[in-house]
């Protein structure tokens, strides 16, 4: 009868190391005790609050990690949350990111989080890839140093770390610069959309990380599931290529909350 | 002929496999999803007259034995609903059972009227879930009076819907909860309903590992008494069944239909095997039929209740 | 000092592990092995005051979610039991916990006389078996007045031999059930007996599959209800309580201690984990401790009932 | 959570060929669903009637077998079952024979059944042994042919097959003949005394089939519990071996019912 996979029951790991990139954005990290892809997620558990799902942001040295950001009061919450303290810490869940060809990296905030992993993933296989990442501002990019160090082209709003703009001109120079055979993106709705189209003009290929509101992460609750196909982003996704993204009609426009109403 | 059809409070099912409420049942794409993929009807998951959010996260867990919830009947309320039912109709033909809860049998009925409004192929009433004590006292499904009055307040109201009564394992006696329910009118009966409620601990933190602390326990574990509740209703009235708890393959559908049930639920299944399960379990039960000569489930039946030796 | 030892009902155990009744538990030499095999206390079978021969074959089956049973009480009869506790006194001084059940308040009365004549160190009162309800009519464990009543009974008649109530899961309110224990004089409750009941159809003959067709459900599948009824009883009294049901790793029995349980029944493990279980429990709960940080189980024993975050 | 073997759950199987040795002695073959070794048993359900332990007898070319002689109502009800018929066919349970050394194979009366799969199996593996047999008459020495192909010796309370008199005599006498490492047996306990007797005074070890009131046959209903060390036949045997054997003060003696009961 064991239909459960044991990482997905609940378990709690005490924190082994918070990383502070500024008082609302840190990364934490706890003993690895599954093995996850790039862009994959995990159900993080503050016990007698609530639990939200985060991407795994890096595996290594026997240690996952994930970064959030504050946000809300669960985010806020984290925060809080020292070395030592239990966290439950489910999964790995969904379906990442499935790395072929040349890449382009383009992440967007919080987006640059699980594309951490992903880049690691890829300097490994010694695959081909370009790094275009944006944020508002300086500290908002987090491990830009790590992200540096492979190259990685930064825009900010106010120019304060590489050049001022917009990610996605920066993504378009470099599509224009060199071949690319697949974009793997993540962050802000609105910038997804607008590389799947970059994607179709190119006629390549996308890899896009969505996020919908979940409650389960396991595809039962149906909270998460999309209009029009149905595809369960907790368990299908997160990360969509473009033939799937054709199947999500509500992609880039309003989808729901959790009662299952569609917000705006 | 397909061997797999049935016939169930006067609708014809292609398959006997029913999406049970609440797994995947909150959208029209997410019903018609699992309608592609092999059930003979869908449920969507229980509205309410209001929107409701739930209770917060974790709120549905996998143990090994299956699923633990407390959801707490989140939902979007049934105008929002209605507006799901309506899209599913313009895009799939696969009946569509409309859950329903409410608090009282008046508002039950309320309810009911507004859903059969929109027409469709069955109304369930969900007399049974555990997770809302605190709010609405003890599940009706345990007390017959109470679960009398709304059947009886639905059937008013259902019009020409039929309607089926969900029942729960933890009664005292499912036999006299099922003819209550016949005698005010219900035209099916499902069950069961999840089992408990149960609790789960997470050792590392002493903590409930539900918000809720308590909820609903679904899945494998809790097939042995499905089975064993809906052989208690068939032997008490001839309704129709939809007989629902811890199927996840083709066998435990069987020991349901041999128990008595005339269509079976799936919920908790879906969790290991995906909308996919739906087709696998048609293609096991098939096989099943073919296998030992079988015209239709039909003669499979409640072959658990004749006497003596086979 | 031993970190597993527990106190219940003033007696001393060395490890909070208990032999659930109806498991290994017919003979002196069967109970005297899971003595030494770790269990801090052994309990008998349920005797009867005249022997009985209990259901035919198959009365006990493995399912994926553990067991399902209805042995329908054989036993011996009382006194063949006593002069087996007796044998065992001789050769082990593990406390042994004699299980009684009758079909009247006052018939279990004369047992319990009986019984604490030959000094057992606890009489479990078995309310709650599932598995002759056509004799005995409903199990006097849903009903409160009548678990009271043979509370009372038993309690008159057993001296200075302490008494547990063991409880089902299956009742309106366990909260009510135990205080009613706790006003007749109860000196501990065990909870849970086997839930249902279940069955479980044989689907190449479409035949239930117990001779008895249904019986009570034990093992994993059953944890999480455990969990939650050891939690429930625990909110309404303070009396010591025998937390039992699905307990297989130590994990398990951290669960119902968490939720309140001061010891812990092992019946159903044994058949994945052998007599070896209880060893291997042990082993896991010390680890724990000693990973954590707790000197004693006493420091977990409730975990689960603070407010708030952790 | 799946603890329990699957070949444990109930499952019936149809009859696929009935071999009929007397009006009270069949086998019966049925599609080898599980491996079993040699001493091993199943739990034989007849729907409708109870469910009682056999030894396999045999297993071979996909098929496994059980051989059953009519001494009570369900033993009875069994010799009407025709191919065909669906039987619940659990198992294996318990611990069978662990061969090793030059063997001594001594079967009386039903105790055959089971040395039949433990010739062939010696057979197989090309071990050295002998056999010796013994039954009140010839119809009930089953399979004679087959035993005799390895040699076996037989006796024969009249003497219409084999020599006249009991097989302990030629168990004996064999093993004054050419050395023996073990004997292996089965059949009527006092049978069984006699060759551990045999065993103790040659110095060597045995392991004897034992049978007990069996309900469960998985180690938990406690019926088929020996006294003295509480060994439970049903898993830890039915196959005991010397040092085992001296632990059960009742072996020989009168033993339990359904009940629970001793009887004498
Ligand atoms: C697959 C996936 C991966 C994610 N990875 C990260 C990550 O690596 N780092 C990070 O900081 N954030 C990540 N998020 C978003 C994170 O879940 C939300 O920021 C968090 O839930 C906010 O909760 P809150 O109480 O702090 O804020 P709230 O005020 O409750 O919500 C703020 C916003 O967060 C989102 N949100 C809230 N609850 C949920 C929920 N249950 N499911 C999905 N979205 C929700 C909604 O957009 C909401 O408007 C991810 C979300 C998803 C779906
Ligand atoms: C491990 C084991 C292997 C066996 N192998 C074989 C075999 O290969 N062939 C064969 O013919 N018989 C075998 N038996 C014996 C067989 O189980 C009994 O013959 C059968 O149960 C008799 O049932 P009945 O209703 O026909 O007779 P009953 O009249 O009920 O009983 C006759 C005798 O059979 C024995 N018996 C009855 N019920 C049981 C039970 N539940 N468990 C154990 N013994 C019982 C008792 O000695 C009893 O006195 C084996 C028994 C055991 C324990
Ligand atoms: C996550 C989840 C949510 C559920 N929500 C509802 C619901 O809203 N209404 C209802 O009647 N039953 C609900 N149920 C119960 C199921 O419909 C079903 O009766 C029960 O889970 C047993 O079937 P299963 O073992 O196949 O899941 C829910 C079950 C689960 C697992
Ligand atoms: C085969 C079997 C026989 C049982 N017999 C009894 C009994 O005689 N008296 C009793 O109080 N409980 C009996 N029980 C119930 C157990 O003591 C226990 O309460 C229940 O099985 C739950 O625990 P578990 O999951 O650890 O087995 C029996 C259980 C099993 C599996
Ligand atoms: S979050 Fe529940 S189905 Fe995806
Ligand atoms: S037959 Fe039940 S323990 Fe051996």
């Amino acid at each position: 009868m064991n239909l459960v996979l044991p990482s997905h029951a609940m378990r709690t790991l005490p924190i082994q190391q918070v990383a502070t990139h500024s008082a609302e954005l840190k990364s934490f990290l706890f003993e690895q005790t599954f093995e996850a892809e790039p862009g994959q997620f995990v159900m993080l558990w503050i016990p007698g609050l609530d639990e939200k799902p985060f991407s795994v942001s890096d595996v290594r040295d026997g240690r996952i990690e994930i970064t959030a950001k504050a946000v809300g009061p669960f985010s806020r919450a984290l925060m809080e949350c020292r070395p030592g303290e239990r966290l439950g810490v489910r999964g790995p869940f969904g379906r990442g990111f499935r790395p072929r060809g040349r890449g382009l990296v383009v992440g967007g905030g919080m987006g640059i989080a699980p594309l951490r992993y992903l880049v690691h993933r890829l300097e490994r296989d010694r695959a081909s890839f370009r790094v275009a990442l944006g944020a508002h501002t300086a500290p908002e990019l987090m491990y830009a140093v790590d992200f540096a160090r492979v190259g990685a082209h930064f825009a900010t709003d106010d120019g304060s770390v590489g050049e001022k703009g917009v990610v996605l001109n920066l993504a378009e120079r470099l599509c224009a610069d060199q071949p690319v055979d697949v974009i793997y993106g993540c962050g802000p709705e609105p910038m997804l959309v607008a590389l799947q189209q970059l994607a179709d003009r190119l006629r390549i290929d996308c890899q896009l990380s969505l996020e919908r509101y979940m409650k389960c992460g396991i595809g039962v609750c149906g909270s998460c599931c999309v209009d029009g196909s149905g595809i369960c982003i907790c368990r299908e996704g997160p990360v969509l290529d473009k033939a799937e993204l054709d199947r999500v009609p509500d992609f880039g426009r309003p989808h729901r909350d959790a009662t299952g109403q569609r917000r705006s | 002929m397909n061997p797999l059809a049935v016939q169930i409070a006067g609708l014809a099912l292609e398959s006997p496999l029913v999406l049970a409420s609440g797994v995947l049942g909150t959208t029209a794409s997410s019903l018609r999803r699992v309608a592609q993929a092999g059930a003979g009807a869908v449920t969507t998951k229980s509205c309410s007259l209001a929107a409701r959010p739930g209770h917060p996260a974790p709120c549905v867990l996998p143990w090994p034995g299956g699923l633990i919830n407390a959801v707490g009947l989140s939902n979007p309320g049934v105008e929002a609903e209605l507006e799901e039912l309506a899209e599913y109709r313009r895009t799939c033909a696969t009946p569509l059972f409309v859950s329903i809860f409410a608090g009282s049998a008046d508002e039950f009925g309320r309810l009911a009227r507004r859903v059969a409004a929109a027409k469709p192929d069955l109304i369930e009433v969900n007399v049974s879930c555990p997770n809302v004590e605190s709010e609405f006292g003890a599940p009706f499904a345990a007390d017959p009076e109470a679960c009398g009055r709304v059947t009886h307040a639905v059937k008013e109201n259902a019009g020409a819907v039929p309607v089926s009564i969900k029942l729960s394992a933890q009664c005292a006696s499912l036999a006299r909860m099922a003819v209550v329910c016949r005698q005010n009118g219900a035209d099916a009966l499902t069950a069961i309903n999840t089992v408990g409620p149960g609790m789960w601990i997470d050792v590392g933190t002493g903590r409930p590992a539900l918000s809720n602390r308590v909820g609903g326990v679904s899945g494998p574990a809790i097939l042995p008494i499905a089975v064993r509740a809906v052989y208690e209703i068939r032997k008490a009235v001839d309704l129709p069944i939809i007989g629902t708890g811890g199927v996840s393959c083709a066998e435990d559908a069987l020991q349901l239909i041999m128990a008595g049930a005339d269509a079976v639920g799936v919920g908790s299944g879906v969790y290991a095997g995906g909308v996919e399960l739906f087709g696998e379990i048609n293609r096991g039960l098939a096989a099943f039929l073919k296998e030992r000569g079988f015209a239709s489930l039909a003669q499979v039946k409640g072959l658990a209740h004749r006497e003596g030796r086979p």
